[in-house]
């Protein structure tokens, strides 16, 4: 048996250690058209920040891949999938053969088309790479002052380390609010005059349609008709599935490659997860691409057992995302943007002390919740959203200060404590 | 392996918070609950949680889990699981705080530390002695530590 | 005019440096004594509300706190004492019946202090327990005159029909103590401590709880005047049924459980509804006559076949010995004496310090009555009532009882510091309460455990003492009153006693 | 149905007998000749027996039971019913003391008088709720302690006072209900019940066990019901609260 990985992401990783946990002996291959394998794309921010360095990026030291008996294949872009053949071909031509194969080759940045993007000091921040070159470009060239095009997530993590380096920042945001995918309108409010209380600059409802400068940017011209000097632009407007090369495969791709609840592609041997794949659900027939992280890791983990042989099952998952900015911790979970009439909406808001609790109940049952500054057991509300636990009849106690696992029912805190609830697999 | 675990027996705890004082004073400098109080409160903070409605009380702490949400979701591999030991332990020289494990944990046992260092905070089943410290000294045995798995 | 106050009888001591706030003590007190003032950071005490059960000064965890007696401190008076100038102060107030709970806390004389054992030198040789055999199972109930046998094939077999027995690995029960009186986890402790130890509890008359069913083998179910929860079921769910006449820590009179602790749980086992009074009238209304009681113990005996010891258990008064004769020609397997020092859940205080006899007269003028009137062998007798430690189950066994009930003991085993408040219901230790946050305080686990530990050790003693002795079972300690000499007792006292004065030989 | 001569019989006898009859699963017994054996049916608990007695039986009738039914030819003895569960026990003619002590269930119908303390401590609880009919009078203490309960006496004979219950009616009463068909002075009661004339409801509500009682005994239900009842009820469930310091 020869298992093939494309990607070394949380989902590839997390496969390899799914496969590794029943399989030891099998020939393990992973791939990455990166330079350097194992470590953890999420902190590329936190390195460009100075707040984590070179060593610290590894999630996974080399020598993890030696210990599990994992070859790793570095630098090597794969441009064809041949199912036919069982086989996957790299950009340089080397051929690869497989019996099982896992697509976890997560998204690629989006670049919108805007005049004059090719300019040197216009970046995109998905790869270490993009961070080194940021990092070396700021002091090659004495950055003082950065546009940053996107309010996401990426895109302000990215500002606050920015701010970190000292940088002025400014953050152009095409919609009405920062972080509109992610948090309801009052947290993005919050998070915006927290960032404008560290000095940084942040206009919505705008776009940077001009890149203006010689060779290298000198400023952006916004759709607004505003004009910033700027030596730097970070371009962070969001990702998409990395899936291009599938072409012609046979591999049915949507928006990611289609999988079933077992990470099945429509091809036999073929799995897909992670930020690439599009999980569609059984049960009721929709599919959604949720570009995080523990959706790819558990994604991942569903693929490596079932490559290897164990039949389980995805439970589905819902977005969430944790962050600090200008020293706020927020933490979104589900739907928390959701305002149709079957939807009742609990909130608390301590304006002093910048402590926002939204949460989103439907039919009785938590769908969405958003935290700010204070996040303490964020994850007990996580629990119930994934259990998709009936909270009517303590739903008054949802937003007290002391909420814990007391006030929830006996039955389910019973269940809790012995440690029997999966939350993501079967 | 054989795992130790902490069982909480709801329907004893007392609510005295006893569990609390001796956690924190095991992860002090001094070991010593007078001088936790006087000099170090502020450094360190427990990791047991004891949770209070009306009748019920219940001290909760890390379960370490057997399928550890906090472990899948870490970016950064600090929450990691001893294979010696089976417990699930934080890497506070590789925490970043990003509360990712915060976000994903159905206990809400993982703190924010409370030190200067912003990293997370959990429930080590003190790896340094033969009991945890809330498990011995519970005046009621509400906690009590077992073995499971095979030796 | 000043308000009439009496003082607070303890004062409770914070040392400061110690004191760590960590308010272990503020949320644990149940009579809300110990505050917080959080501008001030420091704890207090309202030593007004504290009943002296000492709960906060074991779970203080750095000993900051002494809980310390405070009399009042009035000018020293042998006479007026503290106790008497308080009592008065609460009745003027009040114009009530003084309430006190646990046994009589009055310096009368405890025979069982002046009495002294022998032990073999020389002649006779003593035993070592820990390599010898040594027993100390006792049986309870009605024993046989003699045996007869008869030849079957194969072999002899006894042909003389048993009555049905008890029989206790440690001649040592657990007396009665109703669910209600005390908390369900109290009962649990008591029921898994017997069962540990093979020896019984007793249910008391607050019914039996549907958790307790299951040690139904080392259960005696008591059936009182108020016939609390007694049915047919009830009576065949333990393996013995006692009828309580009569209680040590008060003879005469009957008892009640007022409506406010009358909560779901006790109303079920009880079967009366939720929040009426308890009433056991002083006397069974279905027994003013010896043949009245006989009538009792084999009704009893016909609901249940025959198969069970029914026991009798009376307070020890003046007249307990031809009482007592009585009981057991009225049908009694056991005759339960309890005496002066006997505890309880609430009772008058002058009922419980002032009526009543000393045990150790009381058992032995019935042992000897029974021996002379040739009876001795009908029934079994149980004494209770104040037996503090495993000398004093020795000194009882041999004054003629063959086995103790412990109460007290038991509590104080459990954690009771004799606060004796039982009666408030608030029991910091868990013990005679029903508040839920404050029963949870005692997990039977460890209950059963101290218990069982306890009769374990006493076991042991005894079973010292007996090798010394040179006894091997406990068969021969029983009335046998030549192992015990009285130290600094009257002539008169030493005959009812049935002993000598020690320095005496055979 | 099997027929049981008790002439002669002790009583442990007599009942291991019955007991035998009834493990065996006869359900219809008829006992003759009883003269004065205790303890007939004590812990019955087989819900379809029926027990005849026929001559007079001891005390204790039918004390533990726990269901069936007991009938009596005759007069009966004291304690008839004490600390019953459930079940019904049926006199023909007068019975003793005690009657119903401290009864929790089932239900008493004595068709002639009874004597002290009828009903002491009777007490309810949930399904079980005891119900007593007299039909003629009873002496002092009647309903003594009672804490649950339907009690009822028709007053169809009248002692040699004329007078239907004795003194101390309802003494440390605190519970349960007390019906008594006819005149009773406020000097024959305890202190803690109340004294009320039954209204149309109470009528009601014992009509059922009125008929009961006359379907047993031959008497019409109307005519009973047409004379004025008496309703005695205690002031408090708690008769004892303020009588002690703490």
């Amino acid at each position: 048996m020869r298992y093939v990985i494309i990607g070394i992401g949380p989902a590839g990783m997390a496969a390899a250690d799914a496969i590794r946990e029943i399989d030891e002996k099998s020939e393990l291959v992973m791939i990455t058209s990166e330079e350097v394998a194992g470590y953890s794309k999420p902190l590329i921010t936190y390195f460009l920040g100075g707040k984590v360095d070179e060593k610290r990026m590894f999630y996974r030291f080399p020598w993890c891949f030696e210990e599990k008996n994992i070859s790793v294949m570095t630098g090597t872009e794969i441009v064809q999938v041949d199912p036919n053949e069982k086989r996957v071909i790299s950009k340089r031509g080397e051929e690869i053969p497989y019996d099982k194969l896992l697509i976890a080759t997560g998204g690629s940045p989006f670049v919108p088309k805007i005049e004059g993007v090719e300019k040197e000091g216009v970046f995109t921040f998905t790869q270490w790479k993009d961070s080194k070159m940021v990092a070396s470009y700021i002091v090659e060239n004495n950055v003082a002052k950065a546009v940053v095009l996107g309010g996401g997530l990426i895109g302000l993590k990215t500002t606050e380390a920015l701010l970190e380096l000292g940088l002025k920042v400014s953050v152009v945001e095409l919609a009405d609010r920062i972080l509109a995918t992610t948090f309801d309108k009052k947290a993005s409010q919050i998070m915006t005059r927290a960032l404008q209380s560290r000095g940084c600059e942040v206009y919505t409802d705008d776009t940077v349609v001009q890149v203006k400068g010689k060779r290298k940017v000198s400023k952006v011209l916004l759709k607004s008709g505003r004009e910033i000097k700027t030596k730097l632009l970070i371009i962070a407007v969001g990702v998409r599935p990395n899936v291009g090369f599938l072409e012609g495969s046979g591999i049915e791709v949507n928006r990611g490659v289609i999988v079933n609840e077992r990470m099945e592609t429509n091809v036999e041997n073929v799995f897909a997860a992670g930020d690439c794949a599009e999980f569609r659900d059984p049960s009721t027939g929709e599919s959604t691409n949720i570009a995080i992280w523990p959706v790819a890791f558990a994604e991942g983990e569903v693929a490596g057992y079932n490559m290897a042989g164990r039949p389980v099952k995805y439970q589905g998952g819902v977005p969430m995302n944790s962050v600090e900015l200008a020293g706020l911790a927020t933490i979104s979970v589900g739907f928390t943007n959701v305002e149709d009439n079957g939807v009742e909406i609990l909130k608390y808001f301590k304006e002093e002390e910048n402590v926002y609790r939204k949460l989103v109940l439907k039919d009785g049952r938590l769908i969405g919740a958003v935290f700010v500054g204070d996040i303490d057991r964020a994850g007990i509300y996580t629990g119930l959203i994934l259990q998709k636990v009936d909270v009517s009849s303590f739903k008054n106690d949802l937003l007290r200060e002391d909420f814990g696992l007391v006030y929830l029912p006996k039955e389910y805190r019973k269940k809790l404590m012995e440690g029997e609830l999966k939350v993501w697999l079967e | 392996m054989k795992k130790k675990k902490i069982l909480v027996k709801e329907e004893y705890c007392i609510g005295c918070r006893l569990c609390e004082i001796y956690c924190v004073t095991a992860h002090s400098e001094s070991k010593n609950l007078i001088k936790v109080f006087r000099y170090e409160l502020g450094e360190v903070a427990p990791t047991v949680i004891v949770e209070e409605k009306e009748y019920t009380t219940f001290a909760v702490q890390c379960r370490h889990c057997e399928k550890a949400s906090c472990v899948q979701a870490c970016i950064t591999g600090a929450m990691h699981r001893d294979n010696g030991t089976g417990a699930i332990y934080v890497d506070q020289e590789k925490c970043v705080g990003c509360w990712m494990c915060i976000m994903v944990c159905p206990y809400g046992v993982i703190k924010r530390g409370v030190n200067k260092k912003k990293v997370a905070s959990k429930c080590d089943l003190c790896v340094d002695r033969e009991m945890p410290a809330c498990v011995e000294n519970c005046p009621n045995e509400a906690l009590v530590l077992t073995e499971v798995g095979e030796s | 005019m000043a308000k009439r106050r009496p003082p607070a009888d303890f004062v409770v001591e914070r040392d400061d440096y110690k004191c760590i706030r960590c308010l272990a003590c503020v949320r644990t007190c149940s009579y809300g004594a110990n505050f917080y003032d959080e501008r001030a950071n420091r704890v207090f005490t309202e030593n007004l509300k504290c009943v002296g059960c000492h709960f906060c000064e074991a779970i203080c965890p750095t000993e900051a706190i002494l809980v310390r007696h405070n009399p009042l401190a009035t000018r020293e008076n042998a006479h007026w004492t503290s106790e008497a100038v308080t009592d008065i102060m609460k009745q003027a107030e009040t114009g009530g019946v003084l309430l006190t709970s646990m046994g009589n806390d009055k310096p009368h004389f405890t025979y069982f202090d002046r009495m002294v054992l022998n032990a073999s030198q020389v002649t006779n040789p003593s035993i070592d327990p820990l390599r010898e055999p040594m027993e100390i199972r006792t049986y309870l109930g009605r024993k046989p005159l003699a045996l007869e046998l008869e030849n079957i094939e194969g072999g002899i077999a006894l042909k003389t029909r048993i009555a049905p027995q008890l029989k206790l690995e440690v001649p040592i029960m657990f007396s009665a103590m109703s669910y209600g009186s005390i908390s369900l986890n109290a009962s649990k402790s008591l029921a898994r401590g017997a069962q540990m130890m093979g020896t019984y509890f007793n249910t008391g008359e607050g019914g039996l709880h549907k958790d307790l069913k299951e040690f139904g083998e080392n259960m005696i179910v008591q059936c009182a005047s108020g016939r609390f929860g007694v049915n047919v079921d009830y009576l065949n769910a333990g393996a013995a049924v006692e009828i309580k006449i009569g209680q040590g820590a008060k003879p005469g009179i009957g008892g009640h459980l007022p409506g406010e602790k009358v909560t779901e749980p006790i109303s079920e086992t009880r079967m009366i509804p939720v929040g009426t009074d308890a009433i056991s009238p002083a006397p069974h209304h279905d027994i003013y006559s010896i043949e009245d009681l006989r009538q009792l113990i084999y009704a009893i005996k016909e609901a249940t076949r025959y198969e069970k010891p029914v026991g009798v258990k009376i307070a020890a008064v003046h007249n307990v010995a031809p009482i007592a004769s009585g009981i057991v020609r009225a049908g009694a397997d056991f005759v339960v004496i309890d005496g002066i020092r006997g505890g309880t859940g609430a009772t008058p205080k002058v009922t419980r310090d002032n009526v009543g006899i000393p045990i150790e007269l009381a058992v032995a003028v019935v042992d000897q009555r029974l021996r002379d009137e040739g009876i001795r062998h009908l029934a079994s007798i149980v004494v209770a009532g104040g037996i503090k430690r495993s000398s004093d189950v020795v000194k009882a066994i041999a004054l003629g009882a063959d086995a103790v009930y412990i109460g007290t003991a038991a509590l104080v085993a459990l954690g009771c510091h004799l606060c004796q408040k039982c009666y408030m219901g608030k029991c910091n230790w868990g013990i005679a309460t029903q508040d839920p946050k404050l029963v949870r305080r005692l997990n039977p686990e460890i209950g059963a455990r101290r218990v069982a530990n306890l009769l374990r050790a006493w076991a042991l003693e005894i079973k010292e003492i007996l090798g010394g002795m040179g006894i091997n079972a406990i068969e021969s300690l029983r009335g046998n009153r030549d192992v015990l000499r009285g130290v600094g007792l009257h002539e008169h006292e030493l005959e009812l006693l049935g002993i000598k004065p020690a320095g005496e030989a055979w | 149905m099997v027929r049981v001569n008790a002439s002669g019989l002790h009583y442990k006898e007599l009942n291991a007998m019955v007991r035998e009859l009834l493990d065996r699963g006869e359900r219809e017994i008829e006992i003759h000749d009883v003269c004065g054996q205790r303890y007939i049916g004590a812990g019955l608990s087989v819900k379809d027996a029926v027990i005849k007695v026929y001559g007079t039986p001891g005390n204790d009738l039918g004390a533990f039971m726990n269901g069936g039914q007991i009938e009596v030819f005759s007069n009966a003895q004291d304690g008839i019913g004490n600390t019953a569960n459930s079940g019904t026990i049926v006199i023909h003619g007068d019975c003793g003391d005690i009657t119903g002590h401290s009864m929790r269930g089932g239900k008493i119908y004595v068709r002639g008088s009874a004597g002290y303390r009828v009903g002491i401590h009777m007490k309810s609880y949930g399904e079980n709720f005891p119900i007593m009919v007299i039909g003629g009078f009873v002496r002092d203490f009647l309903a003594e302690y009672m804490a649950g309960g339907l009690l009822i006496v028709l007053g169809l004979e009248k002692d040699e006072g004329g007078n239907i219950v004795g003194n101390f009616v309802g003494t440390g009463m605190h519970g349960g209900t007390l019906y008594i068909r006819g005149n009773v002075e406020e000097h024959q009661l305890g202190k803690e019940v109340k004294i009320q004339k039954a209204g149309r409801s109470d009528l009601e509500r014992i009509r059922l066990y009125i008929e009961e009682f006359c379907k047993y005994f031959g008497f019409d239900p109307d005519e009973i019901t047409s004379g004025a009842f008496l309703k005695l009820e205690p002031y408090t469930h708690r008769p004892y609260g303020k009588l002690y310091a703490y």
